[in-house]
């Protein structure tokens, strides 16, 4: 009878590319999030929108169906620019909430048990696991947001013809962006938040007060002070005027009242005083601004050990 | 089931039950003292709702160094909690030095604590950490300080003193919570791992510290699970398991006591054959293994006194070139071994 | 015998304050204990080679890898053990390990293999399902040494793997350092505080001493037993065998009513002493030749790192402190 | 409780180097109070400086910075009311934003941290093993609480008083406040202020001993307090707004649907009050006398 010493051995087997190296944090995080039922849910809801969108795609351009359903093409919605912005709001809108769920345990489940050492000894720097979490957050939203998108617009194009799609060329590059400032933004936002903190439920609720807080403090102000200076710290109005400056919707004047004011021209006569919207590169400006500090505090929290002067 | 019956009955060393409080057999340097001078745990038991922490424990600790060992999680630091006030015993009752642990006040004047929760108030130095309790005591801002500096120039922490505790490594925080938890000079100290974490020079000196405060009168509870320090420091030592006091007293009292396990001795010298043959010639010798390189012998004997001067006789007869000669298990690793780990069997 | 770790003037500073200062050396045990006081720089060393972060100036070679330039190679050959708890919640043992198998390029068909492997090895039997976070402390540290050795490496870093562990795990573990030391396919860098420990699993050992390398030795060659000296323990009426070994012309020292130590000189044999030991009918408990052990090593270091501290005249209380079986406060040689 | 003299020659006889400490203790009495006096300096340490400390700042600090903006930036609409509506304006700045809001979470958060911070930072054992009984313990940071949300709300109060008044109307509030009912109600809404933190901590010191997560129980009193003005004479009773409400010297109208009750005066509202903080203590403290610590995971 021959005894097996099952002794510790090396590995001699190859070891796998760089690139599924990297896939590696992504893979395990995606099987734990889809283990969560309600997750599911609404990754699912998250596409009832984009159903109704195709419909009624498909509904313009087949008489017969209209016909059947005595409803006249003129007085269904028209497939233009505003069309595809509020596709992109509604849809980002479903990415956020899929994030609040998604993006706090990806590294506080980490901090909390101070599991970093083991990643970073390991051959992965601090960027590639950082971007590993991230990429989790991209790739699920990406699903929900500019995928539909675009299959929707090629889908229109498709029916609509060439000549539609030669003039509308522009929209898929503002779809495809719009999505991607939004996309990037959240998950850098929800990744900074999730290292902070060291419960998931805090992350989530943390992440969620950083959204509604300030906009509601930013309404606040423009009631106050009768500006709309307050939608700089709104996050969901900057995002809004990107999103219509993208698709060439932008307006900047939104409200008007009378009021009293002494300038050169007036002395403190009643006049009708125009609100302005913040300009559009300073939208931009400040999501830039966003994003940097998130990226400042993820480089200095995801750290191996603890420095303390 | 009282725990005593679980094991031979000798090995609970004779502590009479409290009901008559008598001497313990710990070091007979120290006279029979009555209940005022002693910290006495009559039946205490304590449960965490269902989870059992200690069952019917009853001690009587004296001066000197007094350690507790046992496996994780079998109530050693219950115990220290339930002797410090922190928790409340579910029923039996605890006396330290005539006080009992719910009058904080009386007690904590000759009493301290240092745990295991490595924890200090944000942003603190070592020297504020200090002081900011010693203030609580009652004491003046000039004696405050005074304590202080003693405290630490003790733990040989005065040229940290002055740096913020989170910048610390394990060992100088577990100094700084030593300190703090001899600053206002008590009478009682116990100590859970107070030597965890530091290194050997820092544990040598801590166990200097501790003999010093030891031969001062103080009573001294410490908790470790380095054996061997046990065994060179404490004056008694304490067997938990499972919530029970398996064994109490000097540690080779309760090693003659285990009557199970005969001594095994190991000999090194050049022809063991002879030795084993000729040691055999004799009835208390029990067994006898040759080590596997040839050159020792293990032997288990029951009276050791006639086997030693039986290995003398036929050492010099048979001129046999002696390596070194040892007992195996004459330590608390041993004890532990055959009291612990073979009964209670580690469940992975 | 190939150099493990090759230290090249490596010195790191946080902020201000120097940490190392301009190690230099090559280490080449197949297990090597790295010792030092508190604060001494033993971690910092160890997250430096992980390349935790930069070393300010110099480097340092493992397996000939530079820890700088290449620092993906190095880590992939390398297990690291850290000191304090560190695991994923909420995961169970097995899927924690793969994950770290993964993690370290082994590809995903072999690496739940291994995970078992690993595990099998270190003990964690039916636990392995549970998640790590409703371990005990023993079996949290087994599961850290499952993720460590998991991906095969030729060098594992274990910080502190014993600390806090009580007597029967403990030894396990010690156990289980051993069999790796001894299966030869890895080298082991094992930093403690409990030199009982390192003794029984390092033959070479480092020590540091703020930020300085004290002392850099092999343990066997240290460790030989030097013949002059013997230490005895005896039981029973020892006067008349005193002067025995008196006469015989060798000094001693009695420390305590039952040890003896002796210099033994040439003419004189241990067959004498059990001779007069025999005649004066005095039971010879304990006899053993002077070793110096990890400890003393240890203190050689550290005194000769500063001579001020003035450690000598604590020499011998150590000794009797480290040696003496019953109370510590007996006199010293 | 045998008296401190006979421990002290005790313990000094076993002290292992020379007694430096002779701590002749006069009478129990000045121990507790030095000793009470020592936990309320170090823990105002902690509730003004630490970390902590940063959320109560930002309340207290909110209507300063709010009215002053307005006062620097004015909104340029000219629908301002006289002078005389002012008083009524400004009671439902300070019934609305300030008492009711404001200094209920600002105690909040004050006073539910005092021992459950204790808890999180695992300190509280520190405490513990002083040798000080555990009422004085409680006072002491009970007292320290007080003080960190009494200086501060009271600076929130007179501030945005005046800033309001002065800020419209310079003229009238000067001769207003000079000569005029402006001093004694800004006395009495101090006044006000005042009893709103003691009552208030004392109820959110209970609420962070008892319960483990005490942010539901504390959201549930803000509900309660909230619908007071709709709950019947007898109900209102069990409530502390309702004696901060009797007490404010301009009662601010709750509304149309508000059930109108004669507000209790203030002889009677004051002491039941004060009566119902000792209550409180006394309850707390011999809670604390069997609270045993197990700082469980989080």
């Amino acid at each position: 009878m021959a005894v097996y010493e099952h002794l510790y051995g090396a590995y001699e087997g190859e070891s796998q590319s760089a690139l599924s190296r990297f896939l590696v944090i992504p893979r395990y995080a995606l099987r734990e999030t889809f283990k969560s039922k309600l997750l599911t849910t609404i990754f699912i809801l998250c596409f009832i929108y984009p159903l109704v969108a195709t419909i009624l795609v498909y509904l313009h351009h087949n008489a017969n169906a209209l016909a059947l359903l005595q409803i006249n093409v003129r007085e269904l919605l028209p497939i233009d620019a505003s069309f595809f912005l509020t596709f992109v709001q509604m849809q980002c809108a479903f990415g956020f909430i899929l994030t609040v769920l998604v993006a706090p345990p990806l590294i506080s489940r980490d901090m909390s048990n101070n599991a970093l050492p083991l990643y970073l000894c390991r051959p992965l720097s601090r960027a590639e696991y950082v971007l590993g979490k991230m990429s989790v957050v991209v790739f699920l939203l990406s699903l929900v947001t500019w995928i539909p998108g675009l299959l929707i617009f090629f889908f229109q194009a498709s029916l609509a013809g060439f000549a539609w799609l030669w003039a509308n060329l522009w929209m898929i590059q503002a779809i495809f962006s719009g999505c991607m400032v939004w996309i990037i933004l959240l998950s850098l936002l929800a990744l900074a938040v999730s290292s902070l903190v060291k419960w998931r439920v805090v992350a989530s609720g943390a992440l969620l007060g950083l959204f509604f807080v300030p906009t509601a403090f930013g309404e606040i102000i423009n009631e106050l002070f009768l500006t709309r200076s307050g939608h700089l710290i709104s996050l969901w109005a900057t995002m809004k005027s990107i999103w219509s400056g993208l698709f060439g919707l932008f307006v900047r004047q939104t409200g008007q009242i009378r009021g009293r004011v002494t300038t050169p021209i007036y002395d403190n006569e009643l006049v009708d005083i125009a609100l302005l919207e913040p300009p559009l590169w300073v939208s931009w400006l400040v999501i830039a601004l966003i994003c940097a500090v998130c990226v400042w505090l993820l480089a200095r929290k995801v750290r191996a050990y603890e420095v303390i002067k | 089931m009282t725990p005593t019956t679980k094991s031979s009955p000798t090995i609970q060393s004779p502590t009479t039950p409290a009901s008559h409080p008598a001497s313990t057999a710990s070091t007979a340097s120290i006279p029979s003292l009555s209940s005022e001078k002693m910290i006495v745990f009559e039946e205490v038991s304590k449960f965490y709702g269902e989870i059992l922490g200690v069952n019917r424990v009853n001690l009587q600790i004296a001066p000197g160094i007094t350690s507790l060992v046992g496996p994780n999680g079998s109530g050693k630091t219950t115990l220290m909690n339930l002797m410090t006030g922190l928790l409340k015993p579910t029923q039996g009752r605890i006396q330290v030095l005539g006080t009992s642990p719910d009058e904080p006040e009386a007690m904590f004047q000759k009493l301290g604590y240092c745990s295991q929760f490595d924890s200090f108030p944000r942003g603190a130095t070592a020297r504020e950490f200090i002081e900011f309790y010693l203030r609580v005591h009652g004491y003046t801002k000039y004696e405050t300080a005074e304590l202080t500096h003693q405290a630490l120039e003790r733990v040989s922490m005065l040229e940290a003193a002055d740096r913020k505790v989170s910048a610390f490594s394990k060992g100088m925080r577990q100094r700084v919570r030593l300190a703090q938890s001899i600053a206002h000079n008590p009478s009682v100290l116990v100590l859970d791992e107070p030597l965890n974490g530091l290194d050997p020079m820092a544990r040598a000196e801590i166990i200097r510290l501790f003999r010093q405060l030891a031969d001062a009168g103080m009573y001294l509870v410490i908790s470790s699970h380095i054996l061997h320090e046990v065994d060179m420091m404490s004056d008694s030592v304490v067997l938990l398991h499972n919530g029970y006091v398996v064994a109490e007293g000097e540690v080779h009292g309760v090693r003659d006591e285990i009557e199970e396990h005969p001594i095994q001795i190991l000999i090194r010298c050049d022809r063991p054959q002879i030795l084993a043959a000729r040691l055999f010639e004799h009835e208390f010798t029990v067994e006898a293994r040759i080590h596997n390189d040839r050159q020792g012998l293990f032997v288990k004997t029951r009276r050791p006194d006639d086997f030693y001067l039986l290995l003398n006789k036929v050492i010099t007869e048979q001129n046999l070139q002696i390596e070194s000669v040892a007992p195996v298990d004459d330590d608390l690793n041993a004890v532990y071994q055959y009291l612990i780990t073979s009964e209670g069997g580690q469940t992975r | 015998m190939t150099n493990v770790i090759e230290l090249e003037q490596l010195s790191v500073t946080f902020g201000k304050r120097p940490i190392l200062k301009s190690l230099n050396g090559a280490l080449g045990g197949r297990a090597i204990g790295l010792l030092g006081p508190n604060g001494a720089g033993k971690t910092s060393l160890i997250h430096t080679l992980l390349g935790f972060h930069p070393p300010t100036s110099g480097t340092a070679r493992i397996f000939g890898q530079d820890i700088t330039t290449d620092a993906k190679q190095v880590r992939a050959t390398v297990g690291y053990m850290p000191e304090s708890d560190s695991f994923i919640a909420k995961m169970s043992c097995v899927h924690f390990v793969r994950l770290m198998a993964e993690l370290s390029g082994i590809p995903a068909k072999h690496a739940l293999e291994r995970a078992h492997e690993a595990l099998f090895f270190v003990g964690l039997g039916e636990a392995r399902y549970r998640p790590v976070d409703s371990y005990s402390l023993g079996m949290k540290q087994l599961a850290k040494l499952a993720q460590a050795i998991v991906h095969g490496p030729k060098l594992i870093i274990l910080d502190e793997p014993t600390n806090g562990l009580d007597p029967p795990t403990r030894s396990r573990m010690i156990s289980l350092i051993r069999q790796i030391r001894d299966g030869g396919r890895a080298r082991i860098l094992l930093s403690s505080h409990l030199l009982r420990d390192v003794e029984e699993c390092c033959d070479e050992i480092l020590v540091l001493k703020d930020g300085r390398i004290a002392a850099n030795c092999n343990l066997e060659e240290e460790r030989k037993a030097n013949r002059k000296f013997i230490e005895l323990e005896t039981r029973g009426e020892r006067q008349g065998f005193v002067e025995a070994v008196g006469n015989l012309g060798c000094e001693y020292a009695l420390s305590g009513e039952r040890r003896m130590k002796l210099i033994m000189n040439e003419t004189i044999e241990i067959g004498d002493l059990y001779r007069l030991a025999h005649e004066h009918a005095v039971q010879i408990r304990r006899l053993n030749f002077k070793r110096d052990s990890l400890e003393d090593i240890f203190l050689k270091a550290m005194e000769n790192g500063n001579i001020t501290e003035g450690a000598n005249s604590s020499i011998n209380n150590e000794k009797a402190v480290e040696n003496g079986n019953g109370r510590a406060n007996d006199g010293g040689l | 409780m045998s008296s401190t003299t006979e421990i002290t020659e005790q313990s000094a006889a076993t002290n292992v180097n020379q007694p430096i400490v002779n701590r002749a203790r006069a009478s129990s009495w000045s121990l507790w109070t030095r000793q009470t006096l020592a936990v309320m300096s170090l823990e105002i340490k902690k509730n003004f400086l630490s970390r902590r400390a940063l959320l109560l700042y930002l309340m207290a600090g909110l209507p300063l910075v709010l009215l002053s903006a307005l006062a620097l930036f004015p909104p340029p609409t000219d629908e301002l009311g006289s002078f005389s509506e002012m008083s009524q304006v400004y009671a439902a700045i300070y019934g609305g934003l300030i008492l009711r809001t404001l200094i209920f979470f600002g105690c909040a958060w004050v006073f539910m941290n005092l021992f459950r911070g204790e808890v999180v930072d695992r300190s509280l054992h520190y405490y513990f093993l002083a040798p000080v009984r555990r009422e004085v313990l409680v006072v002491g940071k009970y007292l320290s609480g007080l003080i960190a949300t009494i200086v501060l709300f009271s600076i929130t109060t007179v501030g945005s008083m005046f800033i309001y008044y002065f800020w419209l109307f310079p003229s009238e509030s000067a001769r207003f406040f000079f000569d005029g009912a402006g001093a004694s109600q800004m006395l009495a809404y101090l006044g006000v202020t005042i009893l709103a933190c003691i009552g208030y901590g004392a109820v959110f010191l209970l609420i962070g001993l008892f319960f483990r997560n005490p942010i539901i129980p504390a959201l549930m009193l803000y509900g309660w307090e909230w619908i007071n003005f709709l709950l019947p004479p007898f109900l209102k009773k069990i409530s502390v707004i309702h004696y901060l409400t009797s007490l404010v010297p301009v009662p601010m109208s709750e509304g149309p649907f508000a059930v109108l009750v004669e507000p209790t005066p203030a002889w009677i509202s004051v002491p039941s009050l004060l009566l119902f903080t000792g209550v409180v203590l006394f309850l707390a403290s011999r809670h604390i006398r069997r609270m045993e610590i197990s700082y469980a995971g989080d």
